[in-house]
């Protein structure tokens, strides 16, 4: 911690080329304490559901919601979008632009897929099985929780979307090379934090 | 802007991406098995909670280090040391959030 | 300069004095009237004396160094000293010894909390088990009180026997309160998703102030109720009073009791018993879709025992 | 012509006199400021200039106006309370409007007033004790300047527009829910204060990576400044306590515009964990607003002893230790919600604890003190002061912490007059003390000794005689939040005591803004850039700053950069003269004011529930947004020969 700007900026030099400019560099960093803070952001909503789980006040509870197909499915697609995603930063790192485009390309559509298998399943509890977000404590932490985590994911279709448009502009340039590799960490942040709710809300909802 | 020396950084080789596609699978593997401890076999509840945690933990430590390049960086202090607080409040808010709502009367 | 901090210093000194000796039967904390404010009361009293001490030091450094150093041309300016680790031992170490010897009573109060305090009188006749319970439920702004062993219901006042450890089992109708009567002893919350429970004791009889110390809207202020304490025999003649000139609580004159306001004190000589049914939730009329289960793993009974707060 | 009527009787809060006062002069403030800036033909300056800057200086500048214009609002709501607690039975104000008081003073102390000074403060001082340009990220700094800004607006107007939040600053459910508490004054303060919240963490952030990435050449960490330190912490505290805020504020919200149930009475919802997620915040919230002062004073008391700070190392330590304590201690504010003994015991240790570090600091203050040659500027007064006084409230804070004692103190005036034993001896002498230590770099002229002397005692004193008589009032019974008390209890004549205080603060403080307006015409300019004998990179600059900052950027090799610098020349060393390059600054952007306008808008539709208002408003947030990703060239440079003038106008060069 203690190097000076001067090595830093030397440090640069032999850096990838989202490293390679000052504001590339301080970007990143920045970036990854925000993630940090995101991870407290979640623990919060995890906290909170975990507490409100058992507050189902007559409404349906995770047993009688949760049906463990269509999580499989939202979850091997958001893995293997974290998969693409990660093609797509290789292919950055190789200063490949048509490559690195199509992997994001093909991570929005995995992004969309997933976001359409959640808003299904929402759509099944809340309209189905008559359990909308006001009927309990418990129904009120779970779409809480997992809408905010769908809401990030929107957020970041949004995100490769406008990175995707400025790469065709531009190719790969210290900048844009930045802001793609920025969202790649975004987007496998997410997730983590989808592995979390696998494990926290269907799995444990399972089992209890 | 073409070449660009990677020291501290492994580089990317040309060819297969070995490293992302064992990523891929080893995260698909440790939630199917997560998915059968905790549906397939009827371990008792605490000992279910403790090895799917422990697998969710496993996973996360797999993105953090084969997808999002955690040790990269012109000094990656900054995000370590980031990462451990943010672990740290987030274990104290979870744990700690438990502990008190659950040990009230 | 100096002259002013000193002056300071003596100033508060004898607004300290003038306070302590003038109205000292005022302040209640202070005034500790059952053997759970006294043990209170001495933890505060032997925090007091360490706070002292430490503020103490603190000023006396504080003088010294503006008196010897405030000048000019002091002659031991020296601005090479920039540390010592001894000295920084000393003063981490000190307070770590102060800390100990604060938590230590501390924790044995707290603990002791759980426990019922000692009965220091003869039980009165008309109950066993030498303890009372005494339901309480805040409803904005006002207390009710319910005897479910001598069935009856009082509002904004309750009369309790002198020596005899009470349990007071705290619920809230609305908003959350917080049950305080401070020459008795501390406080505790009422809330609606959370039974609690606070044990009291009066050692004389007595009128002693209580009220409510969390804030719960417009009739707060005035949320405050009397507790009686009475010998054995004039708490049974009160019972036998209440039963025989009050009046029943009614569920209309119930439903009006939880309306939002504040009302004089009231007794009744029996109240109905699907009150106690619902004791330990909320009742907001129309607002509850389902029953709730509450927190699993919790014990929300109130009275049965295990991880009581104040057992 | 009827639902008009209501409508608008509904909207406009009527009936009150002092309300109707509040109307006026803001409809006449708002239209005198709209009067001056036409006729002086200043709306493009103060566009251009003031609020599309990206300028750390100016950004600091604005938030300190800001913080000094709330802090009279929530002064005015400290003395409309005081005037209403003097006696017993008084008819000043009634309890609804008294609730709304303290509701909107704790508030907006806290979160309009404490948090934006030092803001204000930080983005002065630290780029320039680390020898950098600006912050990290300027563009993100501006965001979060105009979010506070446009939070506390937001605030601010539930006071004219809808009604005032009334559930206390802790707002602690289920009162605070939409069963106990309709209406939208409630709205205002979970929105207000949220979009505030989002500009906060971007500061930690934005200020976590300039003093990690961002200090001159050879600043190492164990030669950063202590104010920087102190920063650098505070930043850490800020990003992983905010967090929790936010979703706290965020759900009960839900609970409230969408009927979610996480705080309800019914339903299975827990007002306990309202409790519980505030507080996780809350508590690291206090020393948010104390670390940064700890920094101010290390500074100012080295700077005025004339010797280098006591335990340099051990200073930094402590403020570490304390900032990893600080999220281990949250419950300490409802020890008695039921918790299990173990429960408690646990926190209260944990708490008591945090009196280490702080103790440790207190002595190496004195120690420094111990040796120096002391000069009694107001700052250092400022300084002085704040050593007996806050080791009152922070003895008082341990007592607290005792769990079963606190049984008997919690939501008593005990407690009130703890929090503002630290908040003001604390917080308020800290921020005034670096207000009196940075004005001259801020605008280049100082403020008048005499008056700021006299500002000093008067407050100082007032605030003894305000608050120590609180604390009897506590253990005399008397609770928070009472609009209104009974004769007889002997509670009265202490009570006038404090309000006699009260206003003995609001007269320091008036002489202290009479100051601010008599130096501006006659203050003595500082030509030097270093009016004190300063000891770091700040005072090596010319007051104020020019854009850039430095020239040069400085090459550091020991703590107390300038100190060493200064002691070299006194040696007769040299300095080179180098060549000037151009250098390379951000561009200023009207994105974030616009787009902190749009969350303006779409706060105040949520506020009303007017989702056609509220969607539109945040549909313009994503096109700020998306238009700032799409923006390329947001730098510029300096020519040189622009700073050659510039340095050759500050004398210095030659
Ligand atoms: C700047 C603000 C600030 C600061 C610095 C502190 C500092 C501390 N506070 Fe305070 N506190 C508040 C602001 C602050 N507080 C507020 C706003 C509330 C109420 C909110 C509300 O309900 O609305 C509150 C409430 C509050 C409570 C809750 C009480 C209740 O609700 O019943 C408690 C309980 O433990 C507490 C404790 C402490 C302690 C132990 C410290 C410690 O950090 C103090 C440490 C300092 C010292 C101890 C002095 C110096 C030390 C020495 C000289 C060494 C030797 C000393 C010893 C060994 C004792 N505080
Ligand atoms: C940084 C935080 C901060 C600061 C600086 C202050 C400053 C003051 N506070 Fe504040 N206070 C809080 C934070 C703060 N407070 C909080 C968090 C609460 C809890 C709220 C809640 O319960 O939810 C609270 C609550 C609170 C109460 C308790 C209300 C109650 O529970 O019933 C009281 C009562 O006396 C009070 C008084 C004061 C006074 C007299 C000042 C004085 O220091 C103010 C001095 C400043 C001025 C007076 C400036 C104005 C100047 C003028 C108007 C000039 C003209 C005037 C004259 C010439 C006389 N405060
Ligand atoms: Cu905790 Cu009920
Ligand atoms: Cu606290």
């Amino acid at each position: 911690m203690a190097a000076s700007t001067l090595t830093e900026s030397e440090k640069r030099k032999n850096m990838p080329l989202e490293y390679s400019t000052e504001e590339g560099d301080l970007r990143i960093v920045g970036f990854w304490i925000f993630l940090a803070a995101e991870l407290v952001l979640f623990s919060t909503l995890f906290a909170t559901y975990l507490v409100l789980q058992s507050h189902t006040a007559g409404a349906p509870t995770a047993k009688d919601l949760f049906k463990i197909n269509p999580v499989m499915a939202e979850t091997i697609v958001l893995l293997v979008s974290s998969f693409t995603c990660g093609l797509g930063t290789l292919e950055l790192r190789r200063h490949n632009t048509k490559g690195l485009i199509a992997w994001l390309v093909v991570t929005v559509i995995l992004g969309l897929a997933f976001i359409g298998l959640e808003a299904n399943e929402f759509y099944s509890y809340a309209v189905h099985e008559g359990a909308p977000l006001s009927s309990s404590a418990f129904l009120s932490g779970f779409f809480i929780l997992l809408g905010t985590h769908g809401a990030h994911v929107t957020l970041g279709i949004f995100w490769v979307t406008a990175i995707i448009i400025q790469l065709a502009q531009r190719g790969i340039t210290a900048v844009t090379a930045r802001k793609a590799f920025m969202v790649g960490l975004y987007w496998h942040f997410l997730d983590v934090v989808w592995i979390f709710i696998f494990t926290a809300v269907y799995l444990t909802g399972l089992v209890i | 802007m073409q070449e660009h020396k990677n020291t501290a950084v492994e580089s990317e080789p040309a060819g297969f991406p070995w490293k992302q596609v064992i990523g891929l699978i080893l995260s698909l593997a440790l939630t199917f098995l997560a998915l059968w401890i905790a549906v397939g076999l009827s371990l008792p509840v605490h000992v279910t909670l403790t090895l799917i945690v422990g697998l969710a933990v496993i996973q996360a430590l797999i993105q953090l280090f084969m997808f999002m390049h955690v040790l990269e960086g012109t000094d990656t202090s900054h995000q370590i040391l980031g990462l451990i607080f943010g672990i740290f409040v987030a274990f104290a808010m979870v744990a700690g959030t438990l502990w008190i709502m659950y040990f009230t009367l | 300069m100096k002259k002013t901090f000193k002056m300071k210093v003596l100033g508060a000194l004898s607004l300290l004095l003038v306070l302590l000796t003038g109205c000292s039967n005022h302040i209640a904390v202070l005034n500790p009237q059952g053997p759970v404010a006294r043990e209170q009361y001495h933890l505060i009293v032997w925090s007091l004396i360490m706070m002292s001490l430490v503020l103490a030091v603190v000023l006396i450094i504080f003088i010294y160094v503006l008196v010897r150093f405030g000048r000019k041309n002091s002659k031991d300016y020296n601005p090479n000293d920039t540390g010592n680790r001894k000295l920084e031992i000393v003063w981490m170490l000190i307070p770590v010894l102060i800390c100990v010897a604060l938590a230590v009573p501390t924790l044995k109060v707290l603990f002791s909390m759980d426990q019922p305090p000692k009965a220091t009188a003869e039980a009165p006749r008309n109950f066993a088990g030498k303890t009372l319970t005494i339901d309480v439920t805040s409803v904005q702004w006002k207390w009710l009180f319910r005897y479910p062993e001598q069935n009856i219901e009082t509002v904004n006042y309750v009369v309790i026997p002198k020596g005899v450890p009470v349990k007071f089992r705290l619920h809230a109708y609305d908003a959350m309160n917080a049950f305080w009567v401070p020459e008795l002893g501390g406080q505790q919350y009422t809330m609606t998703d959370m039974p609690m429970q606070l044990w009291l004791q009066a050692d004389k009889p007595g009128n002693y102030l209580g009220r409510s110390s969390n804030y719960s809207g417009k009739g707060f202020a005035k949320m405050d109720f009397h507790v009686l304490a009475k010998s054995s025999n004039d708490f049974d003649s009160w019972i036998s009073d209440i039963k025989s000139n009050s009046p029943a609580l009614t569920m209309t004159k119930y439903r009006e009791l939880l309306k939002p306001n504040n009302v004089k004190p009231m007794a009744f000589s029996s109240y109905p018993k699907e009150i106690e049914k619902n004791l330990n939730k909320a009742q907001m009329e129309g607002k509850e879709s389902g029953k709730s289960d509450s927190m699993k793993g919790m014990d929300m009974s109130g009275d049965s025992g295990k991880g009581g707060h104040h057992e | 012509m009827e639902n008009i009527k209501t409508f608008l009787s509904h909207f406009f809060v009527t009936g009150d006199p002092m309300i109707y006062g509040a109307d006026a002069s803001i409809a006449l403030v708002s239209v005198a400021i709209v009067f001056v800036l036409t006729y002086f033909k200043k709306w493009k300056w103060l566009w251009r200039e003031w609020l599309t800057t990206v300028d750390h200086k100016r950004i600091g500048i604005m938030y300190i106006i800001a913080a000094l214009l709330m802090l009279f609002r929530g002064g005015v709501d400290a003395l409309m309370m005081r005037t209403q607690l003097a006696l017993p039975n008084m008819h000043f104000l009634n309890s609804e409007h008294y609730n709304q008081v303290f509701t909107t003073h704790g508030t907006i102390m806290i979160i309009f007033v404490a948090m934006p000074f030092i803001f204000g403060l930080m983005n002065i001082a630290v780029p320039l004790q680390i020898g950098a340009r600006d912050v990290a990220f300027p563009f993100l700094n501006a965001v979060s300047f105009w979010l506070f800004f446009f939070g506390a607006m937001l605030f601010n107007l539930s006071f004219v527009i809808g009604g005032s939040p009334d559930a206390g600053w802790s707002s602690y459910a289920p009162y605070a829910g939409a069963e106990l508490n309709p209406g939208v004054g409630q709205n205002y303060y979970l929105i207000g204060v949220q979009i505030s919240g989002i500009g906060s963490l971007a500061t930690g952030i934005n200020f976590l990576v300039t003093i990690a990435k961002m200090r001159a050449p050879g600043m190492t960490l164990f030669k950063m400044p202590l104010f920087t330190w102190s920063i650098l912490i505070t930043s850490i505290i800020v990003i992983f306590a905010f967090p929790a805020f936010t979703v706290a504020l965020a759900l009960m919200t839900i609970d409230r515009l969408f009927g979610a149930h996480f705080f309800t009475i019914a339903s299975g919802g827990s007002p306990m964990l309202w409790a519980n997620l505030f507080w996780f915040w809350g508590h690291p919230e206090v020393y948010i607003v104390l670390l940064p002062v700890f920094g101010i004073f290390s500074e100012v008391i080295a700077t005025f002893a004339h010797k280098a700070l006591f335990g340099y190392v051990v200073m930094i330590w402590s403020m570490i230790a304390i900032s990893v304590l600080s999220f281990l201690t949250w419950l300490h504010h409802f020890f008695t919600m039921g918790n299990t003994a173990p429960v408690n015991a646990f926190f209260s240790l944990s708490t008591m604890l945090i009196a280490i570090p702080t103790g440790v600091k207190i002595f190496n203050w004195l120690f420094t003190l111990n040796k120096g040659r002391i000069e009694f500027t107001t700052p250092m007064l400022w300084a002085l002061a704040f050593i007996p006084n806050f080791t009152v409230g922070g003895v008082t804070g341990v007592m607290l912490a005792m769990a079963p004692a606190d049984y008997q103190y919690h939501n008593s005036d005990f407690l009130v007059a703890h929090f503002h034993s630290t908040l003001i001896a604390g917080t308020v002498f800290g921020v005034f003390c670096g207000l009196h230590y940075w004005w001259p770099k801020m605008f280049g002229y100082l403020l008048n000794e005499k008056l700021g002397k006299w500002s000093f005692w008067i407050f100082m004193i007032s605030y003894n005689i305000c608050f120590m008589p609180m604390y009897f009032l506590g253990l005399m019974g008397m609770t928070r939040r009472m609009y209104t008390y009974p004769a007889g209890l002997g509670w009265g004549p202490i009570n006038f005591i404090i309000t006699i205080g009260a206003f003995g603060m609001g007269l320091g403080f008036t002489i202290m803004a009479a100051n601010i307006i008599w130096s501006a015409i006659h203050g003595k300019r500082d030509t030097t850039g270093d009016p004190w004998d300063g000891r770091t990179l700040e005072w090596s600059t010319s007051s104020p700053a020019p854009e850039y900052n430095f020239a040069h950027i400085p090459v550091v090799s020991t703590r107390d950069a300038f100190e060493a610098m200064k002691e070299e020349e006194r040696k007769g060393v040299k300095r080179r003269q180098l060549p000037f390059e151009p250098i390379h600054m951000p561009n200023n952007s009207g994105i974030p004011f616009i787009m902190s306008a749009f969350f303006f808008v779409a706060g105040f539709g949520f506020v009303f529930e007017w989702y056609w208002m509220g969607i539109p408003g945040l549909i313009g947030i994503v096109i700020c947004l998306l238009a700032r990703s799409f923006v390329y060239n947001d730098h510029h440079h300096i020519p040189t020969d622009e700073i050659e003038r510039t340095e050759r106008a500050a004398g210095r060069f030659s």
